[in-house]
């Protein structure tokens, strides 16, 4: 069903009676081409670019909850392509082009507002930083802007440039950037998947891998065996459990990050904020509620939640940036589980097992990347060769040495 | 203008008279009150406007949970918006404003989205507004955005204060109604630690809102009795307006005491609120129960109210919304409600109970087996249409409608950990599961215990049973003990623009529809509706939609799911959750021993992590900046300059096997330094790269004094302990910080050693022969001050740094500068140290950014490969040591006078100006005031075999393209002659 | 969270800092065969358990120990805490 | 003997005094500190060292003891030693001579600062301030932990006493925290 503006007036003069399921309900068939584990906004992105894209219809994905009920259904919701380094710049970009055309590629609004973001520094080494970063954005053809204090306070008055304990000295600006509405993102994309044929299969746990002379012939799930020619892995947060199944240590330790929103206010932040001197971004939401966070929590965890010392820890941070945002209200706060890589880089790869791929590693900056990861996975699953845009995602890397490491803190997880 | 919906009785101070004002009216009321029963008292009924529609709203509740009732309080810098009427405690001059309206709350333009609500279905906007593409950003988000949200920030900073406390006890009640006094004076009377907190400012929970007798007292009285009781208990701390706001790990509560809110202004010094972190053994929760509505075509408008609420504002608070009320009730609790208010005087106009086999009353009419099935009045209600059980119709003229559906135990903090509650079939409402957060356990009302008596027996058993304490109760009052008797009862048959959640605007419809588009979990349907997103995170609700939703499914409620709660438990100032650490004491801010001198010289500040250092010194008619750094270069290389590098990490290495520590820690060697000499040490990260430098300098055979940067100071320590509790735990080696206990300047230029042998006593030979480069040694100062030296040089010049106890900084800097004068000595700051450690070519943090190996840096030497050290292993990785890695080089431009920047990528001379072809990037970039040119350092590819190569700096950022050559990094004295001199 | 310090009992987790995987104490040996393979696993291979979890805690506002804290990273409970150093050596660690 | 004047952490020549209700807050710059870590295999032998030097047993885990020389606990087999600076103002040196190669001494003198509260109602201070469980404090108690992100000690010497030990950069930071704190609570 075609979603239109004169869709929605029909129905409404007609009692919404037409509106369709957006998805079906399949019982999963014994065998697939593809099976992709993880109904989140990786795995559905991965089905709908398969399908439309790399024209792969037999496929299915299957998800152990409700889909997008992970880190696409948990985020803050922030889309932007402000990279620095050669393995990451020109795949975030990629998925920058995607989000741009999402909502004509899906026939559904995700609600992609280029409000733009800004990076704050306050130290010259961190301006140096940025402007390594920024030239780095626009030698892959991406745009970014450096604002000096005056033009950022210009942009952002309300900031605390009087009392600060650390000024703002500027900021890096990318104005494609911005936010999008998550939930949407991943309804859209299991919408578009499931009317190319894509099986969707919620509440469907998978158990184990089945592998035989070193070849992945399917899953394991609570609905029973699904056989599959490939399988590919897109499970965030449980890419350590679900990779275990395969007898592999992966370079990624789970980690709990929070988020949290402001009740429902009049407009008053023009775009997303990056504090460079404390744990703190924000932007708000279509809603009108402020939609923060900080920090990992910053110890090994598969429980969705955190714990006061980190809350405290971003609301000092947006109270020191911002003392504005002093009466507004903290109404709600929770915690995705972020697959946290040892060099803050994901990973789209092949693995030692045949048939069996991987993709994860994302960090807490997996929502962004969304678009291009299902590209790039699909990619890969369907021609089995890294996409172009995805070459330095691999799992070797850390024994190479080849490691992608933006913040330059080395292989502990939860420093990235 | 008076009182004329004010009853008799009550808990209000009616001798004491305060005024307010809402919407820019004046009213007045009494101590007591909430602005919410004021209102009421005061005949005013329209409250706000809903989100989506712009409804016009009055109260729905009197408590917390309210969806509706919200305004901006307070004015100027102090306004808050979205502030619930039904928990602001009156006090005289408050002032509030109606909020999400324009241009008045009677008349709201934007109300005509209520005309329209057919087209703004639930999930409307996913399905339209994509064409064209760009007007999505132009026309249609803008607007969307402008309309959203409720109440506005004043934009201002808040100026009010807020702490952070720390507190720990036993025993833990949540909540002081029947079930937390009770459970407070068990756990009080058996002497154990007790902290009783509440939300309200008068403790008692319901029993302040219920007429029946506790014991030989009414049930107001009974719970003043008990609190009086416990006030006089030093083991107990009774904390009202205190909202529990989450369960977290290990027994440890947040919790929110407004101890300024109720205040018309803080006074000096004084917090608005204090954010708890309450450390417990147990807690009892006994938050108890929230009635829940009843859907029926429009019953959102303002006079509609929760039965229960509409008690409490007759019972505690003497108000009634109208002098005419009817009741809407699936439930005995409703008739209680009839009762309470016609025995105020108020005139009932039904009770509508959708029971055939409801009780009856000689008082007032009770419509058996009906249902509301409309209601009138556009601001405000006028009077509700009734089907009765034959089917006939039937209107209600009344003001005022109480709905009560039943009651939901709040079991909210019971979720905090993951925990979901089970359905209880009889209560027909979820009660807290099994899985309860460690040491909490759950009484009263919130464990579906549903009468009074039921409730004091359950808090005194609850608090016994978490304290393990046998033995008898203390006696318990006779309370009420009425069974529940109820229907369950969600919504009439047929209504649609049935109100589910009143805040958000989801209507019965509205879930029906989420179900038929295939949004069927609960998770799904919740933020496809936005169902129980809104302020009150659908207290009175959640529920409600999953019987729709259970219904169309054909499923039970519980097969349907619940959906689970999250912290807080109400909406908390963002300000509560910083406290103190924001502006100026955001981080607390360090000092150097010689701050109060720089500052009395004038010097500009600048942070370095929490450190503030001097950046420069400024002379009169210096108007820039690098005016003074270019002459503090300038007559420090000419002469001396002294500079305050306290800053820097000082670890004390002591035992018999320092050294082989130290072996460990650098990648180059230690076991060989003599006793009074300094190394240069390069400590790696275990992943190859460079970590930290600094030096270390040989005290004793068992005694190393080491150095950090300044930034790594605390890290580099915590991998020291690493290093030597984890892996050589049998090392004998013991470390300690000594940063602050010692003042250290660097004393820098061919006539530093002149300088300090004014000040060092004269027993201590500072000649090159007796104290050469890299020498370290106790010595004494300025007739016997013990200090310590060290011949080591950042800038190149023959430098020492000289160390003396931090309190004798200040003073020791003001004798550097007073016998320096003859050599014109100058003090200079962390950009003149820049220039000259650039001029030198030495890495500093923009080089050692995380990423660089000792290869990168020009130091791959000093790897050592005849020893085990961190690092070392992993830095010989395929990717690290090919031929083209990065590597560091001297970067000057082909013109003196171009600029270079930092953060400037390098691209070959010829060729395309893109990533494929980046060469490296600019890691520093100064003017030398030495070469009369700007210069910098940089990473290139293969750079060390690059000499002499002209490239292309590019920084399209900036906008900057130059022309560069490749040079060696030591720009100044290549051979290091000044620094031996 | 709370961390029942061995000796100073209950502390705030706040007051600590963690860094992993308590494996970070078993650092191979450097002039082993496989020393480059052993030490790529080492620093970046994770069993990145579901369940009981043994990792390093320091306490950095505290007494600057290392903990070796035995925790279930799905309900953050935690079984054990013992001082890093007693673990190092019963896992045979030395010099 | 050497003419350099000192200044308090504070900044200041004499050192700071404030009374807010019923407590009060000293700036106490008179203090010498060393600290002692016990070498490898010497813990007991330390132990008994110190114990002489402090005329007192060595204070176990969270404890302080001893009078002209004071030692508390400041981590595994290590103590802060405290004295009067007038009197003890090389009071490393005397540590190193009392414990020989058992111990590893170190200057702190100026590592920190102290301030001393004193009165009553210091308990409803201290509870704004760091998370220790006041309860179980006793007039021996000497403990390690953050204020407002700044790590120190916090010895209470009687009911009606405390001494708070603090970095020295940080000293104007910390006064902040616990005027504040004094302010808000008294």
């Amino acid at each position: 069903m075609r979603y239109s503006g004169f869709r929605v007036i029909k129905e409404a003069l007609t009692g919404h009676k037409g509106w369709k399921p957006v998805w079906r309900e399949p019982e999963p068939k014994p065998h697939y081409d593809i099976v992709v584990i993880g109904g989140g906004g990786h795995g559905l992105a991965t089905a709908h670019y398969l399908s439309k894209v790399y024209g792969q219809r037999n496929v299915a994905v299957v998800e152990k909850g409700w889909i997008g009920g992970g880190n696409v259904g948990r985020n803050t919701t922030i889309v932007r392509s402000n990279y620095m380094l050669d393995g990451n710049e020109p795949f975030y970009e990629f998925s920058m082009k995607l989000w741009e055309g999402l909502e004509q590629d899906l026939n559904y609004n995700a609600m992609m507002s280029q409000r733009g973001i800004i990076n704050l520094f306050h130290t010259d080494g961190q301006r140096d930083a940025y402007i390594r970063r920024g030239n780095a954005m626009i030698l892959n053809g991406a745009d970014a802007e450096l604002l000096d204090a005056d033009q950022v306070r210009n942009e952002h008055p309300y900031l605390n440039f009087d009392d600060a304990r650390f000024p703002i000295k500027g900021g890096l600006v990318q104005r494609r950037a911005g936010t999008a509405r998550h939930d949407a993102v991943a309804w859209g994309f299991a919408r578009s998947a499931d009317m190319y044929g894509v099986d969707i299969i919620q509440n469907c746990e998978v158990t184990g891998l089945r592998i035989e002379s070193g070849k992945c012939l399917g899953v394991e799930t609570t609905k029973g065996f699904i056989g599959a020619n490939k399988v590919g892995c897109a499970v965030a947060g449980s890419s350590g459990r679900v990779m275990s199944m395969a007898g592999m240590r992966l370079p990624i330790e789970s980690h709990v990050l929070q988020a949290f929103v402001s009740e429902g206010l009049k407009p008053v932040l023009p775009s997303v904020i990056t504090y460079g001197a404390g744990h703190f971004y924000v932007s708000q939401s279509d809603k009108g509620g402020l939609v923060f966070g900080g920090d990992i929590d910053g110890y090994n965890t598969y429980a969705q939640r955190g714990n006061l010392p980190v809350v405290e820890d971003v609301c000092e941070g947006g109270m020191a940036l911002m003392p504005m945002i002093g009466r507004a209200r903290l109404l709600r706060m929770w915690g995705g589980v972020m697959d946290m890589s040892m060099d803050g880089s994901p990973i789209i790869d092949r693995t030692p097992v045949e048939g069996l791929y991987f993709n994860g590693g994302w960090c807490y900056g997996g929502f962004k990347a969304t678009p291009a990861s299902g590209h790039c996975f699909a990619h890969l699953l369907a021609r089995d060769e890294p996409h172009p845009v995805a070459t330095a995602y691999r799992l070797d890397r850390f024994r190479t040495g080849r490691t992608i490491d933006e913040k330059g803190v080395g292989n502990q997880p939860n420093l990235h | 203008m008076t009182q004329s919906n004010r009853l008799g009785g009550g808990q209000i101070d009616r001798n004491t008279s305060l005024t307010f004002r809402f919407d820019n009216r004046s009213y007045t009321a009494h101590p007591g009150d909430t602005l919410a029963s004021a209102l009421l008292a005061n005949d005013v009924r329209l409250i706000g406007r809903s989100f989506k529609y712009h409804r016009p709203r009055g109260l729905l509740t009197a408590g917390s949970e309210e969806p509706n009732g919200m305004v901006e309080l307070r004015t100027g810098a102090r306004k808050e918006p979205n502030t619930r009427a039904t928990t602001i405690e009156m006090f005289d001059g408050l002032e509030a404003r109606s909020q999400n309206r324009w241009p008045s709350l009677k008349f709201d333009a934007l109300a005509v989205n209520d005309l329209f609500s057919n087209f703004l279905s639930a999930g409307f906007y996913y399905k339209t507004f994509m064409w064209p593409a760009a007007f999505w950003e132009k026309l249609y988000e803008p607007m969307i955005r402008r309309a959203a949200g409720l109440g506005s920030l004043s934009m201002e900073d808040d100026p009010d204060e807020y702490d952070k406390g720390f507190r720990h006890c036993d025993l833990l009640i949540i909540g002081a109604g029947p079930a937390g006094l009770m459970a407070a004076l068990t756990a009080g009377r058996a002497g154990a630690d007790v902290i009783l907190a509440d939300e309200d400012f008068a403790l008692g929970g319901r029993l302040n809102s219920e007429s029946f007798a506790v014991g030989d007292h009414s049930a107001p009285d009974w719970a003043a009795q008990v609190v009086a009781e416990l006030s006089s208990m030093p083991n107990v701390r009774l904390m009202p307006r205190t909202t529990v706001i989450g369960a977290f790990d290990h027994g440890i509560y947040g919790a929110v005491e407004r101890t300024g809110d109720h205040l018309p202004t803080l006074p000096d010094g004084k917090p608005r609120q204090i954010l708890w972190r309450i450390y417990t053994q147990k807690a009892l929760l006994c938050a108890g129960a929230t009635e829940r509505p009843i859907a029926f075509e429009n019953n959102d408008r303002p006079g509609i109210m929760m039965a229960s609420a509409m008690r409490t504002y007759a019972n505690r608070f003497a108000a009634t919304p109208s002098q005419r009320v009817a009741i809407f009730t699936n439930n005995d609790d409703g008739h209680r409600t009839a009762a309470d208010l016609h025995t105020k005087g108020v005139k009932i106009a039904a009770v509508v109970d959708v029971r055939e086999d409801a009780p009856g009353s000689y008082d007032y009419e009770v419509l058996k087996g009906a249902q509301v099935t409309d209601t009138k009045g556009r601001l405000g209600l006028t009077f509700v249409e009734v089907t009765l059980s034959d089917g006939s119709s039937r209107t209600l003229d009344c003001g005022a409608l109480g709905v009560s559906g039943g009651w939901n135990p709040n079991v909210h903090l019971t979720c905090h950990q993951r925990g979901r509650p089970v359905w209880n079939d009889d209560l027909a409402a979820f009660v807290p599961g099994a899985d309860l957060p460690v040491g909490l356990s759950v009484a009263g009302a919130a464990n579906g215990v549903m009468t009074t008596y039921g409730a004091l027996k359950s808090g005194a058993e609850g608090a016994a049973e978490a304290l393990e304490r046998k033995g008898a109760l203390p006696d318990l009052p006779e309370a009420e003990d009425a069974p529940v008797k109820q229907k369950p009862f969600w919504y009439v048959e047929g209504c649609k623009r049935a109100w589910v959640d009143q805040q958000n605007d989801v209507t019965v419809k509205d879930v029906k529809l989420s179900y038929q588009e295939g949004f069927r979990s609960v998770e799904h349907l919740k933020r496809y509706t936005t169902l129980g997103m809104a302020t009150d995170q659908g207290k009175t609700s959640n529920i409600t939609g999953l019987a729709i939703m259970a219904e169309v499914a054909g499923k039970s409620i519980p097969e349907v799911g619940t959906t689970i709660f999250r912290p807080p438990y109400t909406p908390i100032p963002i300000a509560t959750f910083a406290g103190r650490m924001k502006g100026q004491e955001f981080h607390p801010t360090r000092l150097t021993p010689s701050h109060y001198w720089a500052k009395e010289r004038g010097a500009v500040f600048v942070e370095a992590g929490n450190w503030l250092r001097a950046q420069w010194f400024p002379l009169p008619g210096e108007t820039h900046w690098r005016q003074s750094v270019d002459r503090e270069v300038r007559e420090t290389r000419a002469s001396v300059g002294v500079c305050d590098c306290t800053t820097l990490g000082k670890i004390d290495v002591q035992g018999t096997d320092a050294a082989e520590f130290l072996n460990r820690i650098y990648a180059n060697g230690f076991a060989k330094l003599p006793v009074g000499k300094t190394r240069y040490g390069l400590m790696l990260r275990e992943d190859g790269m460079v970590m930290d430098d600094g030096t270390a300098a040989r005290m004793a055979e068992d005694h190393f004094v080491v150095t950090t940067t300044t930034a790594n100071a605390v890290s580099v320590y915590r991998h020291m302990e690493f290093v030597r509790q984890c892996l050589y735990p049998d090392m004998d080696v013991q470390l300690i910080s000594t940063t602050e206990a010692w003042a250290q300047f660097a004393v820098a230029g061919p006539n530093a050693r002149k300088l300090l042998q004014k000040i060092v006593d004269p027993e201590f030979d500072l000649s090159n022969e007796a104290f050469p480069f890299m020498a370290c040694g106790n010595i004494t100062v300025c007739g016997g001050l013990r200090a310590r030296l060290f011949r080591i040089s950042f800038s190149g010049e023959l430098a020492y740094e000289i160390a003396v106890p931090s309190r004798y900084g200040d003073a020791l800097m003001r004798r550097l500068m007073a016998e320096g004068e003859e050599f014109n000595v100058v003090p200079y700051g962390t950009e003149a140290l820049g220039v000259m450690r650039v001029e030198k070519g030495h890495a500093a943090g923009n080089e050692l950014n995380g990423t660089t190996t000792a290869l990168n840096l020009g130091l791959g030497k000093m790897v050592s490969k005849k020893k085990d050290s961190i690092g070392s292993v992993l830095s010989e990785r395929e990717a690290l040591v090919e031929p083209d890695v990065l590597r560091l080089v001297g970067i000057k431009p082909v013109q003196p006078e171009d600029k270079i920047t930092a953060g400037g990528h390098l691209m070959n001379a010829d060729g395309p100006v893109d990533a494929a072809n980046d060469q490296g990037y600019v890691t520093s970039a100064v003017y030398s005031p030495i070469l009369n040119s700007n210069i910098g350092l940089g990473l290139v590819k293969n750079g060390a075999e690059r000499l002499g190569e002209k490239m292309r700096l590019v920084s399209p950022l900036t906008d900057l393209t130059v022309e560069v050559e490749l040079v060696s990094a030591h720009f100044v004295d290549p051979e290091g002659e000044r620094l031996r001199a | 969270m709370i961390i029942n310090h061995p000796l100073l009992g209950p502390r705030d987790a706040s007051e600590f800092t963690y860094l992993g995987d308590a494996s970070l104490i078993d650092r191979p040996d450097w002039q082993a065969e496989n020393a480059s393979e052993a030490f790529y696993e080492y620093g970046y291979l994770r069993d990145n358990p579901a369940g009981e979890h043994q990792e390093l805690w320091y306490h950095e506002a505290g007494d600057r120990s290392w903990l070796v804290v035995t925790r279930n990273t799905l309900t953050h409970e935690i079984s054990k805490v013992e001082l890093a150093r007693d673990v190092a050596r019963a896992r045979g660690r030395s010099k | 003997m050497h003419d350099l004047v000192a200044i308090t952490a504070l900044g200041g020549t004499e050192p700071r005094v404030d009374t807010i209700g019923s407590v009060t807050c000293t700036e106490v710059p008179g203090v010498a500190l060393a600290s002692v870590a016990s070498r490898m295999g010497k813990e007991g032998k330390s132990a008994k060292a110190l114990a002489k030097l402090i005329d007192a047993p060595a204070p176990e885990v969270g404890r302080w003891a001893g009078a002209s020389i004071c030692a508390f606990w400041a981590g595994v087999d290590q103590w802060m030693l405290e004295a009067s600076f007038d009197t003890h103002e090389d009071l490393a040196d005397q540590a190193k001579k009392a414990l020989g190669d058992a111990a590893s001494v170190t200057e702190q003198t100026d590592g920190w600062t102290r301030f001393d509260l004193t009165g009553t109602g210091i308990p409803s201070v201290l509870e704004l301030l760091c998370q220790l469980d006041l309860r179980k404090i006793t007039d021996d108690s000497a403990a390690r932990c953050a204020i407002h992100h700044i790590g120190c000690f916090v010895l209470c010497r009687t009911s009606e006493s405390y001494s708070i030990y603090g970095p020295r950069s940080s000293a104007g930071s910390l006064h902040h925290a616990v005027m504040t704190a004094m302010r808000s609570a008294l």
